[in-house]
C-alpha cells in the first residue's frame, strides 16, 4: 500500500473542522492523537452491538464481547511482537503501567540503597513514581545525561549502571524527538544485572516496535497517542517477572480466591487487571491497530522521517537564528516533535499566535520539567506531527511563525 | 446459536447426575485443588500413585453439569493409567476443547479413542463453557506435580 | 416527566437487537450497564469534533476539550450533591477508587493493630485493598454480620466500630439488592472516631445521592454502570481528607513540580489524577449523568421499587419452594437485584438455558465470595433490572424458568 | 474567537516589555514562590510589611506576556497599600477575571478604579490565559500569608 496522507487525513474526522473559515493544523500529537473514523466507529458499533461484561458472565453476549476484548489483546502482542497473549496488561494509561511496574516490581524487589537509572530526558511518569520508591524504600536514584545535540550521553552508562537494578528510559523523547538506542541500552542494563523498561509511549505509535529483538524487560504505552481512545494504556512484561510480582491494585477480576482473612490471584493477565476494565476503550485499541497496521507502522515512520527532513530545512532557512530547535538534527535518530525556542517570544505567546491560525502546538513543560532546567527554559514551543500530517501543515506552521516575532520584540 | 442437545448430551447429564469417583484420599495421596474464578466452581483432585501409575483417583468439589461430568468422566478415564499416558490424554483432551499448549508442537497421539469424553465434544460450541469442562484436567495435572 | 419505559428503551441501541428472532431481555446490570444513544453519540461527537488534550495546551480547541472535561466534573458533583468541584476525582473505575482510598489514606492514616471494619457483603474491591494493607500495615478487620434476610446486623456495630479508624461498606450489596441504612452507618462510624467510606457502585446509578444529607466521607462509583462508559469512575472525598493524604499514582499532571531529587504535588482534583485522564470517557460520564438527570433519579428507584415488587411475586407465585431468592423481601430496603437459587439447578446451567432464550443473568460469585460463603453456594444466578427493563423482562425470566427445572433435575 | 488585539493590548506589551519592580528583597522580607504547571512559568514574590502596609515589592521569574505584564502592573497596584485594601484588590482582579471565591458572598467594593489593571480585562475572553493572569496575584496572598 503506497503512503497517501491526503487520504488519510480524510480519515480523520477533527482534522476537517474549519475555525473562522481556516482549516485546523493539529501539530499536537505527540501530547495526544486524533482518532479516525475507524476507531470511533468501532466504539459505537460495539457499544450499539455487543457491549457486555467481560469475563464475568456466561450468556453469549458476554462471550461475544470477552472474545472482541481477548482479540484485541491479540493485536497488541503482535503489534509490539510480545512472545505470548497473556504478557499484555490493559491499564488506564501508560502512566497506570509505570507506577504498577515501579510500585509492583519495584516495591518487591528494591531495597534501601539500590539504585534505580534514569535518564534526564524522561517524562515524568517515568520519574515521579521512582522518587515515591526513593521516599519509601530508600533507593538512590541516577540520571543518564545528554549530550549538546539532545542525546543520550552514553560514555559513562557502565559506570551509572554499575550495581543497578533497574533503567528506565524512554525510547524516544516527548519533547527532543531523540529516539534512543533501546537494543543497546537494553544489553547494558543486563550486563549490569539490570532489568530494561521501556517507555514507549511516543516510540510505539510512530514505529515498528519489537520487545524480543529489543531485549527489553518491560514495555508501556497508551492507546491515546496512537489513534485509540483515551482510557487505556498497555504494560507488556515478561511473563517471568510478572508471575513473581505481588498485585498492584486489589478488587474483583485479579482474584483466585477471597476470604475473610486473605486473598490469592488470579493468573496472568487478571492478576494485574483488578475491576471492570476499560472495555469499549480495548476495543477501540484494537480498532486502532488494525488501522495502523493496514497503513504500515514503517510506511508511517518513513512518512515522518521526510515530515521532519523538510520541517527543519524550512524553519532553519526562514529563521535561521531567530529560532532554536532543539534535540538532534539526524532525522535518522529523531522522530517528527520539534522543540523549539523562536526570537524572545515566550512558548504561551507563541502558541496563542499560531492559534490564530487554527495550528496547535503546544506550549509548556511537556512533563519534562528537569528535561526544561537542562535546555535552560521554562517552557518550550512544540510542534509534533503524526501520519495525517501532510508538508502543507509544516509550511502553515513556518508561514503563521512570522507575526509573531513582531508583537513581542522586547 | 447451536441447541441445548449439543451442550447437554446424555452421557453428560448421567455423568452429572450418578458422578463417578466422588470422595477423598487420606495423605500419602496427592491433592490439588483447582478455582474457576469465572464462576465460584471449586474442584479438588485426589491421585494415588505408584510406579508410575495412577492407582486410585477421587473427586471432590461443585461445580456445574459440564465441569461435574468432565470431572467423573476424567476420573474413570485415568484410573489405573500411566502418568504418561494420562498427560498424553490431557493434552488430547484439551486439542478437542481447543486448546493448545503454546510452544509445544509435537504430533499429539490420536490412536486411543476417547470414549465416553467424546461427550464433551459439543462444548467447543460454547465458548465460556470450555473453561468448566477443563478445570478438572488442569487440577489433575496440578495433582500429578504434587504427586 | 412521566416515566415511560418503552420510550426509555428505545434510547438504548443495544437492547434492540434481536438473536435468533427473539428480543434481548438484559438483565444484568448490577455488572454493567448498556448506553444509550445519548451518550454513544456524545462520544462520538466530541472526538469527531472537539477532542484534544486536557489541562496541557493553550490553544482553542485544547481550551474546549477542556472546559468540556470540566464541566464533566460539575455535574458529576451536582449528581452526588457535593459541596465541592476539586472534591471529584475521575479514576479508571470504583476499584481504582478504592485502592486509593485504601492506599493513599490508609497508607497514611493506619499503622499496626489499627481496625477497618467492613461488611459481610462487600464486593472484592472493598476487600482485596484493606486485605493488603493488613499484609503490608498489620492492620486488623472486622466484619459486619448479616441478618437471615440479608441485611446488615447492626445489634453489635457500636462494639465493632470501637477504637476503629475507617468503616467501608457499601450501600447496596451487588448480590442481594440490600440497601444498606448509609446516614446511619456514616453516623456510627464518624461516633466512634472513625471515618465512613461508602462504595456507591450498586446505589449511585439507580437512586438520589446526597453525600452530604449522608454524611460520608469518601464515595467511590462507577461510570459503566450507571449508562456511562467504561474506563472512568469517581473518587468523591471531603477536601481537607484529599487535601491531607499522599498522592497514589505519580506522573504528569499530578504535580506542581519535579526535579532530578523530588516532587511537589498538584492542587486538587489533578493531586489524584496522574497522567492523560479518560477524556472522551468523561464526557461520556457526564452525558449519562445528564441522561438519568433528565429522566429523574427518583422516577428510576420508583421505577425499580415497582419491578422488583412485581418480580419477586410472580417468582414466588409460580415457583414456590422451588426458587430461593436471596435478601430482603421488602421492596423499600433492596434494589432490583435479584440472586436466586432455582431447585438445584448450578446457577451456570441456568444462564446456560435462559440465553437458548436471550435473557442475559449472571451466575457466579459476583466478586463477593465472603458473601457466597455465608450463603453456602459456589454461586449463585443473579437478574438485575434497570431502567429500561420492563414488566415483560421479568415475565421473559419467570417463564424461561420453567425449562431449566427438567433438564437437570438429580 | 476574539483577535490578538484583545488580548495584547499595548499597556500589556509595554509592561511586558518594561517591567515594574522587578528584583527581589532581603530577608526579613517575606516571600512566596508560585507555578503555573500547565505552561511552566514560575513567579517569585517578595514583600516588605510594615505596620499593615506592603512598603515595598519585588517581582522575580518567568513567564509569558500575560502572567508577566499581570504581576508588573500588579506590583505597581499595590505598593503602599494596605493589607486590606490589597486584599480587596485582589478579589476585585480575580472577580474580573471571572474567577469567585467559593463560600465568600460579601459583596465587591468597586469604588476604586482598576486604572491600568483593566487592560487585562480582555484576557477573560481567552480562558487558558486565565491562570497566567492571576498567578502573580495567587502568589502576593501566600506572601500575605508568609508576611
Ligand atoms: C514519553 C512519555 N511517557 C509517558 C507519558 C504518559 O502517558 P499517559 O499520559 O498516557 O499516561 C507520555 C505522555 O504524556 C510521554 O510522552
Ligand atoms: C458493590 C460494588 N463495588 C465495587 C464494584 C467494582 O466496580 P468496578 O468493577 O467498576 O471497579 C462493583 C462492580 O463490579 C460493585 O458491584
Amino acid at each position: 500500500m503506497s503512503f497517501d496522507v491526503a487520504l488519510i487525513k480524510k480519515d480523520f474526522p477533527l482534522l476537517q473542522r474549519v475555525i473562522n473559515n481556516k482549516p485546523l493544523v493539529y501539530l499536537d500529537s505527540a501530547n495526544t492523537s486524533q482518532k479516525p473514523r475507524q476507531v470511533i466507529d468501532a466504539m459505537s458499533h460495539f457499544m450499539e452491538t455487543s457491549y457486555a461484561p467481560i469475563n464475568r458472565s456466561a450468556y453469549q453476549l458476554a462471550a461475544e464481547s470477552t472474545d472482541a476484548f481477548e482479540h484485541a489483546r491479540g493485536l497488541c502482542r503482535t503489534f509490539i511482537n510480545a512472545p505470548r497473549t497473556n504478557e499484555i496488561i490493559f491499564t488506564k494509561n501508560a502512566t497506570e503501567a509505570l507506577n504498577l511496574v515501579a510500585h509492583s516490581w519495584g516495591g518487591a524487589n528494591l531495597h534501601r540503597g539500590d539504585v534505580v537509572v534514569l535518564t534526564q530526558m524522561e517524562h515524568h511518569a517515568n520519574i515521579v513514581p521512582w522518587h515515591m520508591l526513593a521516599a519509601s524504600h530508600g533507593i538512590e536514584l541516577r540520571w543518564v545525561p545528554l549530550t549538546d545535540d539532545g542525546q543520550l550521553d552514553l560514555t559513562n552508562l557502565d559506570s551509572l549502571l554499575k550495581g543497578a537494578k533497574a533503567f528506565s528510559f524512554t525510547a524516544m523523547s516527548n519533547v527532543l524527538g531523540t529516539i534512543t538506542p533501546v537494543q543497546q541500552l537494553c544489553a547494558a542494563a543486563h550486563a549490569a544485572g539490570a532489568i530494561a523498561i521501556v517507555d514507549g509511549c511516543q516510540y510505539v505509535p510512530h514505529n515498528v516496535t519489537d520487545v524480543v529483538a529489543w531485549g527489553a524487560d518491560f514495555l508501556t504505552f497508551s492507546s491515546h497517542k496512537m489513534c485509540g481512545p483515551s482510557g487505556i494504556g498497555v504494560l507488556w512484561g515478561r511473563e517471568e517477572l510478572l508471575n513473581a510480582m505481588p498485585p498492584f491494585l486489589g478488587g474483583g477480576n485479579m482474584i483466585a480466591d477471597v476470604r475473610l482473612d486473605g486473598f490469592t490471584c488470579a493468573e496472568l493477565p487478571a492478576k494485574f487487571e483488578a475491576g471492570t476494565p476499560p472495555i469499549t476503550e480495548v476495543i477501540g485499541l484494537g480498532a486502532a491497530i488494525s488501522y495502523l497496521t493496514a497503513i504500515g507502522m514503517s510506511n508511517i515512520r518513513q512518512h515522518e522521517k521526510e515530515t521532519v527532513t523538510y520541517a527543519l530545512s524550512a524553519l532553519n532557512e526562514r529563521y535561521g537564528n531567530d529560532i532554536t530547535i532543539h534535540g538532534p538534527s539526524d532525522p535518522e535518530v529523531r522522530g517528527a516533535t520539534l522543540s523549539f525556542k523562536f526570537k524572545d517570544v515566550h512558548p504561551h505567546d507563541l502558541s496563542q499566535v499560531l492559534d490564530q491560525s487554527n495550528i496547535c502546538v503546544r506550549a509548556g513543560h511537556h512533563c519534562a520539567k528537569p528535561l526544561m532546567r537542562l535546555l535552560g527554559a521554562n517552557a518550550t514551543a512544540r510542534a509534533s506531527f503524526y501520519l495525517y500530517n501532510s508538508l502543507d501543515d509544516v509550511d502553515a506552521l513556518v508561514n503563521a511563525l512570522e507575526g509573531a516575532g513582531d508583537l513581542f520584540s522586547l | 446459536m447451536p441447541g441445548l442437545e449439543d451442550l447437554y448430551r446424555e452421557i453428560i447429564l448421567d455423568h452429572y447426575r450418578t458422578p463417578r469417583n466422588r470422595g477423598e484420599l487420606a495423605p500419602p495421596a496427592a491433592k490439588a485443588e483447582g478455582h474457576n474464578p469465572l464462576c465460584g466452581d471449586e474442584i479438588q483432585v485426589y491421585i494415588d500413585v505408584a510406579d508410575g501409575v495412577v492407582r486410585d483417583i477421587k473427586i471432590g468439589g461443585q461445580g456445574c453439569s459440564i465441569s461435574q461430568s468432565s470431572a467423573s468422566m476424567m476420573s474413570a478415564a485415568v484410573k489405573g493409567k500411566s502418568i504418561d499416558d494420562i498427560r498424553n490424554l490431557v493434552r488430547r483432551f484439551k486439542h478437542m476443547m481447543s486448546i493448545e499448549e503454546e510452544g509445544n508442537d509435537s504430533p499429539i497421539d490420536e490412536s486411543q479413542s476417547l470414549g465416553d469424553l467424546e461427550a464433551l465434544q459439543g462444548v467447543v460450541k460454547f465458548p465460556v463453557r470450555i473453561k468448566c469442562a477443563v478445570l478438572s484436567w488442569n487440577t489433575l495435572l496440578d495433582a500429578l506435580n504434587n504427586a
